[in-house]
């Protein structure tokens, strides 16, 4: 908990969960989006329908799930989908209005590394690579990033493009990033851009956790700080333990 | 399980144990460290502790994926120490989940290869040559192909089947099927060994034809610590501590020699971890499915 | 129906009215009939009966199929009309049976094509060029493609759905998924409409989710002279009774004046077909699935 | 019934049932096969496993099927599968071993027709078609045919070529043709060959009801005519109302 009275994580939940409002079908993995998409549906988007990337539509879990796969998203779910169904028939589709990502790099123009740090046939560091976030940045509508930022993430060059950005191909790639410090949104060309910073960041601080030159919007606002509803959501129904948000 | 591995897991044999984060056969995986198995290529959307267990054992030479996390907890430290630095000692072949999928789906239809919409604009084909571009010959679209993958043998844990291997399987249900029909031989492992009669009251549920099943094993927490619904939940605790446990060399070792090697199988294992752990992978109660009627036609 | 049929089915349409043998959902075709829709494409594996009545009352201008027969009694005498002689009036575009799948499993995974291992050495691809041959990228295999199948109106018949169309079928299930998830609008009739806690009890028996479906309608005995697992009997005596109408197009008008426009509606059908019918299609006893526990996991 | 004692359909089911000895996937449909096969379970192949196309494994239908579709082949089923699995996953991936066939034209080659008579465009008989036909002969290891026989079906060209047989391509083609005549199997370079007469049929007979001139086994025999054994299931288990066999 800062000095505001909120932690980054809860004000990154609050800035993605807003991004949601007139959304309908949304593809969620398990920790931070499943937060944030869990207090849209409170809050800005009542209509979202949930598609969990194990292999369950409709779910309504009892408890917080723990991983991807726990089995409180399955007990009392609409419908359950093998993972071919899943890429293929709701992905691949196009029935996917939003889906989100992580990222250990991302570029100017959206482009995103989660494979490997360094050398693919040598690396420095190992990471987990695409599981579904290729055809996720691929088949949503929209792709929403939500991420920390640092000099060492958001880099002018990714180490491996494991999910397609927008530049110069006409792809759509993300179309929101919330990070810790801000949100951004992509110009027409491609290029991201600084919308807005969250309460007690300055635009200094996010020129120290960026290796480009940001291009910032001419309208940069504030990120309205969560509410106290948001809050209330977020740390008696959604996160009580504090797992995601702390 | 002790006679199906040695029976159909040979040094050498490229291995399917399936399962998305539900009904992973970790059982079977034991038994494969146990009986000391080398050279296998090794085969899962997600390789999971598991893998991260059999790899840290020494049986792998390639692994073939599309996401090599923990789930919820972090990296599979055992996997990285081989697969990081100037040197990796580990083959790795890697695509995204949907083209695992499709090699699955290419497999066991028969299929030379499985066109996918995947990995336009990524270097995920650079890194794996066998990811191909394909022109439609309608119009003038370009998709990627995977090639089909043929495990020599594919390893499931069900909720239940027949003696002749008609497994049924409830909640997710990930790539199991295509898995097994793509391979060469498949063991069924399961919670509960039922009559004939259990599966033929209710064939809509049966995931696995008894057809291509070469073994079934009678293995109850054969999933532990991942999870089987409705009769125990993840064991998340432990996904936790093997983080510790995986990331110290000799921390692994011990461990292997305590829990695999220093036990006759899943029912022992299950007794040394007793009552505390079972209760906590207890379902916190029932949701028992309506019933349906199929109907008498005579 | 009524009002789904007159909102979502359009002149001019593909219309894919699915269910392989069972399910099959006359309730619409009548109403599609009823309303004296025009030069709709129609898709089918097997057109069945349902299929020559609306052809026979004029609905349709092509027919897209893959076996064209009255299963088990022997021809579609009005199909056959339009489709024999020098000058036939119906274009037929026409599949062997995978070939439709997998023009559906195309049309619903976003797919320019989809590969299959038939039609070598026959005729097939010469009687339709959409069936073309395509290289593998791996080695120097050959296999055909089909194009994908996005009809404009997916029509499915199951036993249940909640109010949103969350559609659970046992029994079997055909191709009603893929040709649901292939088309543009989506309609499910079912014999039972129930809470969405009945659907949520089980949802391994969802074969289509609401997120699709564009119509629910409530339509006991839609399927009537097909089947409903559970519900009833496929009603052979009218597959048999249908050969002798179809033969002679008065006999086929006047049975359309009386069945399709004569009534209502699918209650006023069953009502007029009366309890002679309704007993000889009732199952002859029951047949409960077991119960399966999901688990609670609070 | 013929003075024989048994129709000359009965003694194409028992013949054919006889050729399934060995045998223990079998693909069948309704009809005559489905008598054969039944029949097959109870005599010469009692482990065979039968995969009804309509999609079900493991059938113990409670009365004999009237329609490829009927639902006393689900109830009891050891499996039921989408049409895309029975396709993909069984028949395409090679675990069929015996698939019958029936036909409205067949050649020398074992080529069946089951599409047309006359020009495709502009047919004399417009015919079912493929369904599965093209599927089962491509991909069953063998193909059982089983029709009757008259020089209007065994021809020596056919209209439209829906099921390939093996001539000059290497393909297998179908290895046995059961007609009410007699039991064909084919030669090493694909050439149909006639290997027994049913009881009371002459050669004569059968080149007056074949379309080409036929190759007769240099070791031609008598088919052994139905047993009492098959006579009394056929009639009293399989098919009690002679549906398919009066």
């Amino acid at each position: 908990m800062t000095a505001a009275g909120y932690t980054p994580s809860e004000m990154m939940i609050a800035a993605a969960a807003r991004e949601l409002a007139g959304q309908r079908v949304c593809f969620v993995g398990i920790g931070l989006p499943n937060v944030a998409v869990n207090l849209a549906l409170r809050t800005v988007a009542p209509e979202l329908e949930l598609i969990y990337e194990a292999g369950a539509y409709g779910a309504q879990p009892a408890r917080l799930p723990l991983s991807i796969g726990d089995p409180t998203i399955v007990t009392g779910s609409l419908a359950v989908m093998s993972q071919a169904d899943l890429f293929g028939l709701y992905l691949q589709r196009g029935l996917v209005d939003v889906g989100f990502l992580g990222a250990a790099q991302i570029d100017r123009f959206g482009n995103i590394n989660s494979t490997v740090i360094g050398d693919y046939a040598a690396p420095k560091v190992r990471l987990p690579g695409s599981g579904g976030a290729n055809e996720i940045a691929l088949h949503s509508r929209q792709v929403f990033v939500v991420m920390r930022q640092s000099k060492r993430s958001f880099v002018a060059s990714i180490d491996f493009c494991t999910s397609p950005g927008s530049s110069g191909s006409g792809r759509r790639g993300p179309s929101v990033v919330v990070t810790d410090l801000g949100v951004y949104h992509f110009e027409a060309d491609g290029e991201m851009r600084l919308d807005t910073l969250h309460p007690g960041v300055s635009l200094d601080d996010v020129r120290a956790a960026i290796d480009w030159e940001v291009l910032v919007s001419p309208t940069l606002s504030q990120t309205p700080p969560p509410s106290a509803d948001e809050l209330r959501l977020i740390r008696e129904v959604l996160d009580p333990d504090g797992r995601y948000t702390r | 399980m002790r006679d199906a591995v040695a029976t159909l897991v040979r040094d050498g044999d490229s291995v399917a144990i399936e399962g998305f984060t539900h009904l992973i056969c970790f059982a079977a995986g034991h038994e494969i460290i146990r009986q000391r198995r080398r050279d296998l290529t090794l085969i899962r959307m997600t390789p999971d502790v598991i893998y991260d267990q059999m790899i840290g054992a020494g049986v792998a030479r390639k692994l073939v994926f599309s996401w090599l996390g923990n789930p919820g907890v972090g990296s599979l430290h055992a996997i990285r120490r081989v697969t990081e630095g100037a040197q990796p000692t580990l083959e790795l072949e890697e695509y995204s989940h949907f083209g695992m999928v499709g090699r699955y789906i290419a497999g066991a239809t028969n299929l030379p290869f499985y066109p996918l919409r995947s990995y336009e604009g990524t270097d995920m084909p650079a890194a794996n040559p066998r990811i191909r571009p394909l022109a439609s010959p309608y119009g003038d679209e370009r998709v990627y192909v995977v090639p089909p993958i043929n495990p020599d043998v594919t390893i499931v844990h069900a909720q239940r089947a027949d003696a002749a291997g008609n497994a049924q399987v409830w909640g997710l249900v990930g790539a199991q099927k295509e898995a097994a029909f793509a391979a060469e031989r498949v063991i069924v492992v399961v919670e509960e060994l039922v009559d004939e009669s259990v599966i033929r009251a209710d064939p809509n549920r049966t995931v696995i034809p008894g057809l291509i099943v070469d073994a079934v094993v009678h293995e109850p927490y054969g999933a532990h610590p991942s999870y089987a619904q409705g009769f125990y939940d993840r064991d998340n605790a432990f996904y936790v501590e093997w983080d510790a446990i995986a990331r110290d060399p000799q921390r692994l070792t011990d461990w292997l020699e305590t829990w695999v090697h220093g036990s006759s199988g899943r029912a022992e294992y299950m007794e040394r971890l007793g009552p505390t752990v079972r209760d906590r992978i207890r379902p916190t109660g029932t949701a028992v499915a309506g019933a349906i009627d199929y109907g008498e036609y005579r």
